[in-house]
């Protein structure tokens, strides 16, 4: 069921996809950015653009940034975000306002500068010969998302997406998904947008329906995993990326890990992005957003 | 992607080159400066070499080893805290063997003093760890780990009360002669007791503090915010705790002392060695900001050069009443 | 200047009435609701009647008080720490005579369970407080401080180890019917053991936790921040480590605990009653902010409102595994 | 020698010098305050103009009031500030820019809120019958005075000035001082205004020559004290400003202790303000600043 490990070594990058193995090393740096833009684009949500040419020149999609975020004397450790957008010389970020480093990020205004470490983790891959994807969005698992639909398409490979969200206004990334897929099936809690409910409704619909490749996940936990069942149900191969509490985010402390049939892997240098397959759900998931 | 397409990270640069002498010996071990890792913060060194020139530190503290692999606590692990973090790592490890194969040989020949962290649930197992190292050229020194507050048997409970700290003392004094340093717990009532217990046994250094043990609730879901429920606190909340106990050890034994805890910036380490430590080691710190150590080890140079301290070993101890 | 014509101050208005439960009972006293101030942090109340209305209070613990006047330590006796400070003060306090004049005078007929916190040197200081004490109607209960770690005789030294402890419960149990609270320290190994102890000896709760042993240096003067050298930590940095002491000790004794350290919040206090308290104290938060008793209650109560908790109640160990 | 302690009571405010007993209790409120001007005055010298009508209200010269300045989620002790000058709705505070909190305190900028507490602390009283005062005022040690000099003018006392600095620039509260002294003497650490050194210079000068009434000092303990001894040799009387670390400013934490000839006392509420002669100079200021 579904492909065999080693046949996913393709990254999604622009027109040139490239072959580069399994065990793809990521060099991550640590650069000084500045705040182009950060803007409120739905109910508690930000887009931060940010000028980090160095970052932007070769991050891929599925890899995100650690930010650091207080400026202030104080310790708080950094904050990961998955890259939503590369272009140029910015990267941008759609961020949630949830805790005490969002909601300073929030206050922050063009010209500002804070550093960023990446690009990080691993990015997500194409199976070899795959021309059709689904891509299963559930709120902000838009972000790093709306890349992936971007390079995908520009890569000629088919686009389709499902995505869900609390409400029309917080379906994120309409833009990227809206120019890069054939087709985009929405669902929201409150039916203000598509139809009313979950997403799983219209990922099991596009699966059965367009028979995608490969399937991209990435949102709530509890919901990735619903998706990545019904692609297994399917044989479908399957990528999920996976939220998990990082410290360092470069593979140093061990805080970030993620239980998979060949034990405990680290969700910022082995992830975010596993093959679904790999993942032994063990209830370790973070509590759901507010 | 070619691995060398990808731009140089923008590592600290050398040492300004200040003229101070910034040279310890702990232990029997040489240190170009006082600065080392912490262990658990640094893995084996490998995950900066991106962001620092490995070879510009005192010395590399790798993330601790057991005898056979230990798969850590559930997740979530960390927690975030008022100027600290809380974790519950479990001192997740491929095992010694696995070590040495990767990350020793990794480290062979980066011209860095290694010292070892070892670990361990007995005092047999603690022996074993040393005895397989022994074979391992790059090996300097261990840090032999009595304080883990984080593992169920072991761990911490060899560090809380003298006879057990002084047992694993002895028993790793006996298979190697390399210097061995001993990492104690700051969860204890006298912790120059503990510090005097070892030293007796042979330990050549102490290093201190450990975290503390902590807890962090979550009131909206009512949980524990880390699975294993408590954890070890970190980070500049405990520097008070670490400074005061580095004084104390300090002034209880003559074995050097190395002190960490909560150390962010230079000045901080500073505050260390004049509390006695000879060397101070830079933990979670390196999570923030990935370069910390190497800005460490460029203030406290520029310390000493702005206070005409020629020589980094004269701060040791010199707290003035 | 006529003080009347000064105006009003902010004082927090009176509760919002969302409908919930929110009194207790600890040691047989009829809180009002959760919410104490920590000894030391609120001297007799007196100079928080500007910002807020005592009556609110769940109780109010005084400075502690011991038999004679004492002077306390030197100055400084402060300093900011991350998200914490140090104190020395050393308990300075004008004896237990001066304080049934001055501070219980003023206090009687304020509507507002007063708890008076005990210290002494010895044994036998602690009950001549608390027998001249008996005499004063307004007191409802005590809290004998064994924890503080300013003072050079008695203080944590009867706190860090099961018999003194026990002796202080015994000996201050056996002249009062009133009730007794232990504050207990945290810098000990295992304070379960410190709060069974004293339950055996008939305390009729146990409070925690006093201050952490720290130290801060000066590494511009190369001296240490306060001038006795070290002090108590306290404020946000320590909140971890109370409520992991908090939770161990609900689960090693029967009697109440009550909760303090770091609370700044109405959560940090949901967090405490989560971990096993029956009450909390406020202290640091109260030098930032005077009316920080005021906003911890009326956030408990939005708390228990928004999450259908009908009963502050509850909320005490309803931690979930 | 020097006035007896019972005749301290009057205080200097405006032309009603109003009699008001030895133990005036200070009710001190919280207040929400607007910052209305935040500029440099010198070098690593702030003024702050705040609105706030509540304690502008009833403030008294030497009074202090106690800022949060963290707007922050970390914590962060208050900051004691002296209230250089009141006028209407507004006052205003002289800080100089050491660490964390005056850094912090230096980025604020006009609309910006924060809260105070105060007025704080006692002020500085009026001997009976006094005609003629001398204010001694190092370094940021002018800021309360600048009050005080305003009102004894306002009250008829003749005012004389004797100021230190470490450069003619910072030579603060110059214009209260021009504007209400008859005299004005400077001295800075390198000439570059007055003469060449220490205020104890010009300080013992004009007690000599102008036999003041009464003298006023603040500034650095160890000048203050050499002040405290000129004054008590000519058999003047003086009060002293001392500064102590302060939690919380109220008078509940003792951590501000001044060592008096009758115990210790609280500088929070007890002074700022003490009668020098009743002063224990123990050797526990403040360590010098940078
Ligand atoms: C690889 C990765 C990519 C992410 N990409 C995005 C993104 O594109 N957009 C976005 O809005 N969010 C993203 N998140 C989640 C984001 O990191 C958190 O929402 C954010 O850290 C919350 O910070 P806070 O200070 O507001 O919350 P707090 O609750 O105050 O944070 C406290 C601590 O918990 C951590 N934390 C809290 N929630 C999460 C979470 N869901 N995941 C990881 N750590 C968390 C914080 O990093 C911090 O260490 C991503 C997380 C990971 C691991
Ligand atoms: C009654 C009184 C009135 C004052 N009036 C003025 C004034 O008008 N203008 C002015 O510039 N300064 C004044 N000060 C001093 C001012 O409070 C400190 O410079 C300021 O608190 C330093 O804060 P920081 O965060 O920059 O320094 P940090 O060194 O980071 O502060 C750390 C801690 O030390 C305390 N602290 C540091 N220096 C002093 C000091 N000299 N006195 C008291 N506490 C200190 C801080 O309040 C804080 O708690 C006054 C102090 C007192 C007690
Ligand atoms: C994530 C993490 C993992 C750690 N793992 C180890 C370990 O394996 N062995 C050990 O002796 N100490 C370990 N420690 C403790 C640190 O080495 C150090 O003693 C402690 O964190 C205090 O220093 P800091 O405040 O600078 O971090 C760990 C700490 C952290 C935060
Ligand atoms: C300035 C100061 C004075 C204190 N004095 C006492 C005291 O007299 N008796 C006592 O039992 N605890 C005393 N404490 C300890 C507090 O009551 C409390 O246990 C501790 O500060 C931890 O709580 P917090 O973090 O909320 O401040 C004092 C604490 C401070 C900061
Ligand atoms: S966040 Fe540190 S290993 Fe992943
Ligand atoms: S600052 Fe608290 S008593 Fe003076």
């Amino acid at each position: 069921m579904g492909a065999a490990r080693t046949e996913w070594f393709h990254r999604p990058r622009g027109g040139r996809v490239t072959c580069s193995g399994a065990d793809i090393a990521t060099h991550p740096l640590l650069e000084r950015v500045e705040v182009r833009r950060n803007e409120r684009v739905a109910e508690g949500v930000g887009l931060l653009v940010l000028h980090a040419p160095r970052i932007a020149a070769t991050i891929e999609p599925g890899q995100f940034v650690h930010l650091r975020i207080s400026t202030g004397a104080d310790f708080i450790l950094r904050r990961p975000f998955s890259v939503h957008r590369a272009s140029g010389e910015t990267i941008e970020v759609l961020y949630q306002v949830l805790g005490r480093g969002t909601r300073e990020l929030a206050t922050r205004e063009a010209g500002d500068v804070m550093d960023a470490v990446g690009p990080l983790g691993n990015g997500w891959r194409v199976p070899v010969g795959a021309a059709h994807a689904l891509l299963v969005a559930g709120g902000l698992g838009a972000a790093p998302l709306g890349m992936l639909a971007e390079r995908l398409a520009q890569g000629g490979i088919a686009v389709s997406v499902a995505q869900g969200a609390p409400t029309a206004e917080r379906l994120l990334a309409r833009d990227l998904f809206d120019a890069a897929a054939r087709r985009v099936v929405v669902a929201t809690d409150d039916g203000s947008a598509g139809e009313t409910g979950f997403v799983t409704g219209p990922s099991a619909r596009l699966i059965a329906e367009d028979r995608p490749d490969v399937v991209y996940v990435c949102g709530p936990e509890i919901m990735t995993r619903a998706v990545a069942a019904q692609a297994a149900a399917a044989g479908i191969p399957c990528q999920v990326s996976l939220e998990r509490l990082m410290a360092c985010g470069i593979g140093a402390c061990l805080s970030c890990v993620v239980t998979t049939t060949s034990g405990r892997k680290r969700a910022c240098v082995d992830g975010p992005v596993f093959d679904a397959e790999e993942v032994c759900w063990d209830g370790s998931e973070l509590p759901p957003r507010h | 992607m070619d691995r060398n397409s990808r731009p140089v990270t923008s590592a600290a640069g050398p040492a300004p080159g200040l003229g101070v002498d910034l040279a310890v010996e702990v232990a029997g071990l040489d240190l170009r400066n006082p600065v080392m890792t912490a262990s658990g913060t640094f893995a084996s060194g490998r995950e900066f070499a991106d962001f620092i020139d490995l070879s510009r530190l005192g010395a590399l503290v790798t993330k601790g080893v057991s005898c056979e692999p230990w798969a850590g606590n559930d997740s979530p692990r960390i927690a975030e805290t008022a100027s600290g973090m809380l974790n519950s790592i479990g001192l997740q490890n491929p095992g010694v063997e696995a070590f040495c194969e990767r990350d020793l040989a990794w480290l062979r020949g980066r011209d860095v003093p290694v010292i070892v962290n070892v670990s361990g649930h007995s005092v047999a197992d603690y022996v074993a760890v040393v005895e397989r190292l022994e074979r391992e050229t790059v090996v300097a020194a261990y840090e032999v780990n009595i304080s883990c507050p984080n593992v169920d048997a072991g761990g911490m409970a060899f560090g809380t009360a003298c006879a057990p700290a002084a047992e694993v003392t002895r028993a790793v004094r006996a298979v190697t002669r390399r210097p061995v340093i001993m990492k104690l717990s700051p969860n204890v009532t006298d912790i120059a007791e503990i510090a005097r217990a070892v030293e007796a046994e042979g330990a050549d250094a102490v290093s201190l503090i450990n975290t503390l043990l902590g807890m962090a609730i979550d009131a909206r879901t009512r949980r524990p915010k880390l699975a294993r429920v408590v954890g070890g606190l970190s980070g500049p909340a405990i520097k008070p705790v670490a400074l005061r106990m580095v004084w104390q050890v300090a002034h209880a034994v003559s074995v050097p002392v190395i002190g960490c805890g909560g150390i962010v910036t230079g000045e901080d380490a500073v505050e260390f060695l004049l509390a006695g430590a000879t060397a101070v080691q830079v933990g979670t710190a390196n999570f923030v900001d990935p370069t910390a150590t190497m800005r460490v080890i460029d203030s406290i140079e520029r310390y000493c050069a702005r206070n005409g301290v020629a020589c980094v070993r004269d701060l040791v101890g010199a707290l003035e009443g």
